[in-house]
């Protein structure tokens, strides 16, 4: 099912392939696949700005520059599939269909936010969407993914879980644990590693002993290196594809490593200094968006067509902006609900 | 009626509950095949088949982690961590994800499973395969705990655990696998946060927990012919926790005796004294004691350990001595 | 004397021990050339150089493993875990491995090693980067206990937490990070197991730790002008600790108040609570109350996270309350 | 430095390689690998037996059938490199040199017990001999080696720190940490994977994703696969001198997957029923101590000098046996002992 050889990964190491094998996906996907990107760029800016106006209590880490990869997924994915994300989720959360007003709300700590302000931009979750939460524990959520994915195999129910995370999560015990788990019990996960070359302020590949933290480690599990260019929505959607539906028939796992790069800093307001800058001019230059813009156009797409697009998400979250900032703030009651499931907290008689 | 060792009404309780409802399933080291390290699943896996029934690698934030996924989609979880030693390599996934998740996505997920581990030491293995970590759990917001101290009240707490819509943990205690007791025919269900007296006396409370229960009682024997009638009282469930049955007690003679087999510093034993003292304060005839392991790693040499935890002797001393003052 | 930040004082500290001590290395993840995710770090590097200062993998069993490794032939590392809350995934090697093997072992191989963590919370992080994990360490035997609430105690009790020949888990709150504070000039080396009295008052003693530090002293101003006049402890140590500082600051007011970020079961104050009742009964005029976190998991809205941990008002609301009665 | 390769590797699954293609050992060096063998098996024999009389309290894990590793690495150690054992740790502690009287005493619980009976059989620990401990939590001492290692590599020492571990214990957590830590930081550290097939009473190959659970892990870590026959003290030995020379020159960590076979039960008096009687035929069939002894002859070594090592050992075991069984019981004063460097348990003023 690899959409790349493992001996073409070593090969791309110098950066991903300008022009990926890959079938395209028919226009409606495409289209499809244009409007996330550009829904998920419009909010990530729009929160940035926001936490400039110190509106984003806490702390929030954008996916600016790796919306290819959500976009895919979330064109990909069954209605009732499984996602995991990490504290970098609100693509991966939106791109699953979760309005955008409960989210930005959720990160500026209001009563209409996506958990009433409980849990914070780290900790997106819309079970109804199936977005079954979002993790900050590096790799915690690996494993819990393999529950999901275990609990669809007994039920018989056809769901795949798929788990996204960092280049710097493949050290962690934890995406040991998991991958060996997934495979020996052959679950229906995806594991998608978004290697956008960096931890938080540290390269990855000066602390990990393989060049491609995740690709290089498959075999190790038993599994074939994927490396796909993570800033091209077609090659994601093409791997996403494959590995879903390899999971569905009940193939297994499969772990797919997607080159990219975080535009911005690590979280909160970071500038991201410590990156050279050719670095980050040659990936701005790879920028997902406009590369599949030009695409399209290319394919014949009316210009108007994508306009279209671009205005409906720039209205979009002009209205989630301001149902966001008009959410009360949560109220003392919230403070003891549901720890436990009768919806209190209360841990005596 | 049957006479059960505590480790028989382990593998009872869980049938009862799997019998009941398939969604129960059974996860751990050995625990199929093998029918447990500690023989506490002995027969499951003839009953209940291998797609139920599932040994895993020693991967124990897997085992969790599995068991946490599958809680929140549907199914109802028992995994066993083979010692409540090795918490310790994943507790991550119990503390930070299990206890969390429900109150970090404002009530969207529920975690209906249970984690089974054997706790506690007497078995002479070590400072590794031997700690009480009750109080770990207990200080833990989120999480359920319960700790069985004879065969009868595994089975039921088993199925209290196994129904209980949130995450519970289960100590086995492992000094208490090989004794026996009388267990009722049929199903047994109990309630979660339900403490028992055990015994009734006027002068002085003992409150206490699993392998120190029929110790404590033993030492209230000894007590009653040295003149102090104690009151012993089985806390059974530490979160939920039955303040109610325990405090009233306390009051009722006067005087509180914990007897925790953790170490010394943070153990229950200091949180129902708190709570005593600030609840009963005037009720109170004297100062609460605990009488605990002292607050260090557990050694292995048979005498060692039996200096360390809590005995008999050591339990009507400390009382005898503390009723004279 | 110079006005450092919480911040500065943790690269002070550690670069004053590293420039005595040609053994004491530093390692963690973002420490070296970010200077640390909150910038703790800032200069060591340039300082001491890559072969003492090292950036390490998102590995924290590793990070950990590594320190207790090399501690026990012949270095002295201080490894830092970002937020105190992974511990969690790196509990074994604190609690099984470091804490229990000088005493396995029968006393032949020591850790002079400090575990540097961000705890806490008021950053509006959320339930898994905000836990105050000080009663975890409190509850296992073989660590000692460091929590700081100035920049003078930073640098001090960092001297002597490297200089300590046992394993020290040193919390910085994250809280106070960006506080303020005068930091003498020259070596300061400060001794483990000291409380401070912060203030002095007749009428009751609070006893309080970290972030809750300059609450408790903002509140007792607040209460003295309501006519309560209170005595103010910073435990600082959690072990070891100074009952004799505070129980004597205990028996002289005769009521007891302790103010703690942790959740609510099994803190260090039910600890302080047990005892201050066990063994000061007689001198207490009234019950002991603990102020705490709810038993709750973090929330992350700023509104909900200042409802949650005590805040000024909160303590002094408590305690006039308690007075009254 | 593999002394096998990959490919090898997968041929070698049917079982170990009979003829091994090492260079032998001199002389003198095989009759050292010898009578640590039969010293090692002596003990562990006793060991049991002293189990059945119910004298070891607690439990016990034998090496019986592995003691070919264990003697391979005794023999090649340098006196002052680092040995960390696990809970199967007898064979491993005594290859260091440390005397049998006080490890036998330490499994009888008694005062003259190497950690005067406060550690017990899965902790045994004796630095003045480079044993820096036994540990009971799997793969838990994996990172701590590093930590040996590291401090070697500061200290400039030239001392290497080797972990022994088992076939299960390559699925947990802390075993991908170590083994990503020591390739970055190029520690002096061996890792020496005794696959013996079982875990407790579970079957390794049943749960974990690979056939060779050491060997075929290697690459991700961007390491050599080491497969090597470890009941064969002549391979053995040459792997080790092989990855201590290498880590000595500062060439780096190794990972060495020794196949053998333990005769015995996991711990205890367990009977090991759950393993087909066939499978524990064939593997006593290729007992590493008969399997070296007749080498041994053919190399024209004469019977006597074989026959005396057999003696002493026996002499030796004995001896040990009187000196644990007289040992006192330890008494209360060492309760309280050593949990602080000041050698006191104190925690309050
Ligand atoms: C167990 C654990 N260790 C450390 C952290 C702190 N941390 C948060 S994000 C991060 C970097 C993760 O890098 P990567 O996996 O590449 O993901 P990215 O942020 O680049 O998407 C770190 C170290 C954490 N959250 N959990
Ligand atoms: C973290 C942890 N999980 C489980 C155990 C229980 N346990 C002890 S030995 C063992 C089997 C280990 O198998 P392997 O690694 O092959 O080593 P072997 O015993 O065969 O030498 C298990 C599961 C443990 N000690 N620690
Ligand atoms: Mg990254
Ligand atoms: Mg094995």
């Amino acid at each position: 099912m690899a959409t790349t050889t493992h001996s073409k990964a070593r090969r791309s190491a110098a950066g991903p392939d300008p022009t990926p094998d890959t079938t395209a996906p028919d226009n409606a996907t495409r289209l499809e696949l244009y409007r996330l990107q550009v829904e998920l760029r419009s909010f990530e800016k729009r929160a940035y700005d926001l936490f400039l106006q110190n509106l984003v209590k806490g702390t929030s880490h954008l996916s600016l520059g790796q919306e290819a990869i959500a976009a895919a997924f979330g064109v990909a994915m069954r209605s009732d599939d499984y996602t995991f994300a990490t504290y970098r989720g609100h693509a991966h959360t939106l791109a699953r269909g979760v309005p955008m007003g409960p989210v930005l709300a959720e990160l500026l700590g209001r009563a209409n936010g996506l958990m009433a302000g409980k849990g914070g931009s780290m900790h997106l979750t819309s079970v109804e969407h199936g977005v079954m939460g979002s993790y900050a524990i590096i790799g915690a959520h690996l494993p819990i993914a393999c529950g999901a994915a275990w609990s669809a195999q007994y039920r018989d129910s056809g769901q795949v879980a798929v788990a996204f995370f960092g280049d710097g999560t493949t050290n962690i015990g934890a995406f040991h644990e998991a991958l060996n788990f997934a495979v020996i019990w052959k679950l229906p996960v995806v594991f998608v590693c978004e290697n956008n070359l960096w931890m938080e302020y540290t390269r990855t590949t000066t602390i990990t002993a393989v060049e491609h933290p995740a690709a290089d480690r498959a075999s190790a599990y038993g599994l074939e290196p994927v490396l796909v260019d993570g800033n091209d929505a077609d090659a994601m959607h093409h791997a996403a594809v494959a590995a879903l539906s390899r999971a569905r028939a009940g193939e297994g796992p499969s772990m797919i490593e997607a080159l990219t790069y975080r535009q911005g800093g690590h979280s909160r307001a970071d500038p991201g200094k410590y990156r050279p800058q050719q670095e980050v001019d040659e990936w701005l230059a790879r920028d997902p968006l406009p590369r599949y813009r030009a695409r399209l156009l290319d394919a014949g797409v009316p210009v108007a067509e994508l306009e279209a697009i671009e205005e409906a998400a720039r209205q979009a979250v002009e209205r989630a902006t301001e149902e966001a900032k008009a959410g009360a703030l949560p109220g003392p009651e919230l403070v003891l609900t549901d720890v436990w499931a009768d919806g209190g907290s209360s841990w005596r008689n | 009626m049957a006479e059960l060792t505590y480790r028989e009404a382990i593998a009872r309780g869980i049938a009862q509950e799997m019998r009941r409802d398939r969604n129960v399933l059974l996860l751990g080291e050995d625990v199929a095949e093998a029918g447990g390290v500690f023989k506490g699943t002995v027969g499951l896996l003839d009953e209940f088949g291998p797609v139920r029934v599932r040994d895993t690698p020693i991967s124990e934030q897997a085992i969790l982690g599995a068991a946490m996924g599958a809680a929140m989609t549907g199914l109802v979880p028992i995994a066993e961590i083979m010692f409540s030693d090795f918490f310790a390599v994943c507790w991550d996934i119990v503390v930070n994800e299990i206890a969390k998740s429900r109150y970090m996505t404002n009530g969207q997920v529920s975690f209906p499973l249970v984690i089974r581990a054997g706790n506690g030491g007497g078995l002479r293995f070590g400072a590794q395969h031997s700690q009480s970590v009750e109080n770990w759990a207990m200080a833990v917001p989120g999480l359920k705990v319960v700790v069985p101290s004879n065969p009868r009240d595994v089975v039921g707490l088993m199925a209290a655990a196994v129904r209980d819509p949130d995450p519970v943990i289960f100590l086995e205690q492992k000094a208490l696998y090989s004794t026996k007791g009388e267990v009722p025919d049929g199903e047994i269900v109990d309630t979660l946060g339900s403490a028992k007296v055990l015994r009734q006396g006027g002068d002085a409370t003992i409150v206490t927990l699993g392998t120190m229960v029929p110790r404590s009682l033993a030492a209230a024997e000894q007590l009653a012919l040295a003149g102090v009638d104690c009151t012993v009282v089985d806390v059974r469930s530490l979160v939920p926790l039955d303040t109610r049955t325990i405090l009233a007690a306390v009051s009722a003679t006067g005087r509180l005796f914990t007897v925790e087999e953790n170490p010394r510093l943070c153990g229950w034993g200091a949180e129902l004294v708190s709570i005593a003292t600030e609840e009963c304060f005037f009720d109170l005839d004297g100062p609460p004691v605990r009488i605990t392991t002292p607050h260090i790693p557990l050694p292995a040499a048979d005498t060692l350990e039996d200096l360390a935890i809590p005995s008999v002797e050591r339990i009507a001393a400390t009382v005898q001595k503390a009723m004279e003052k």
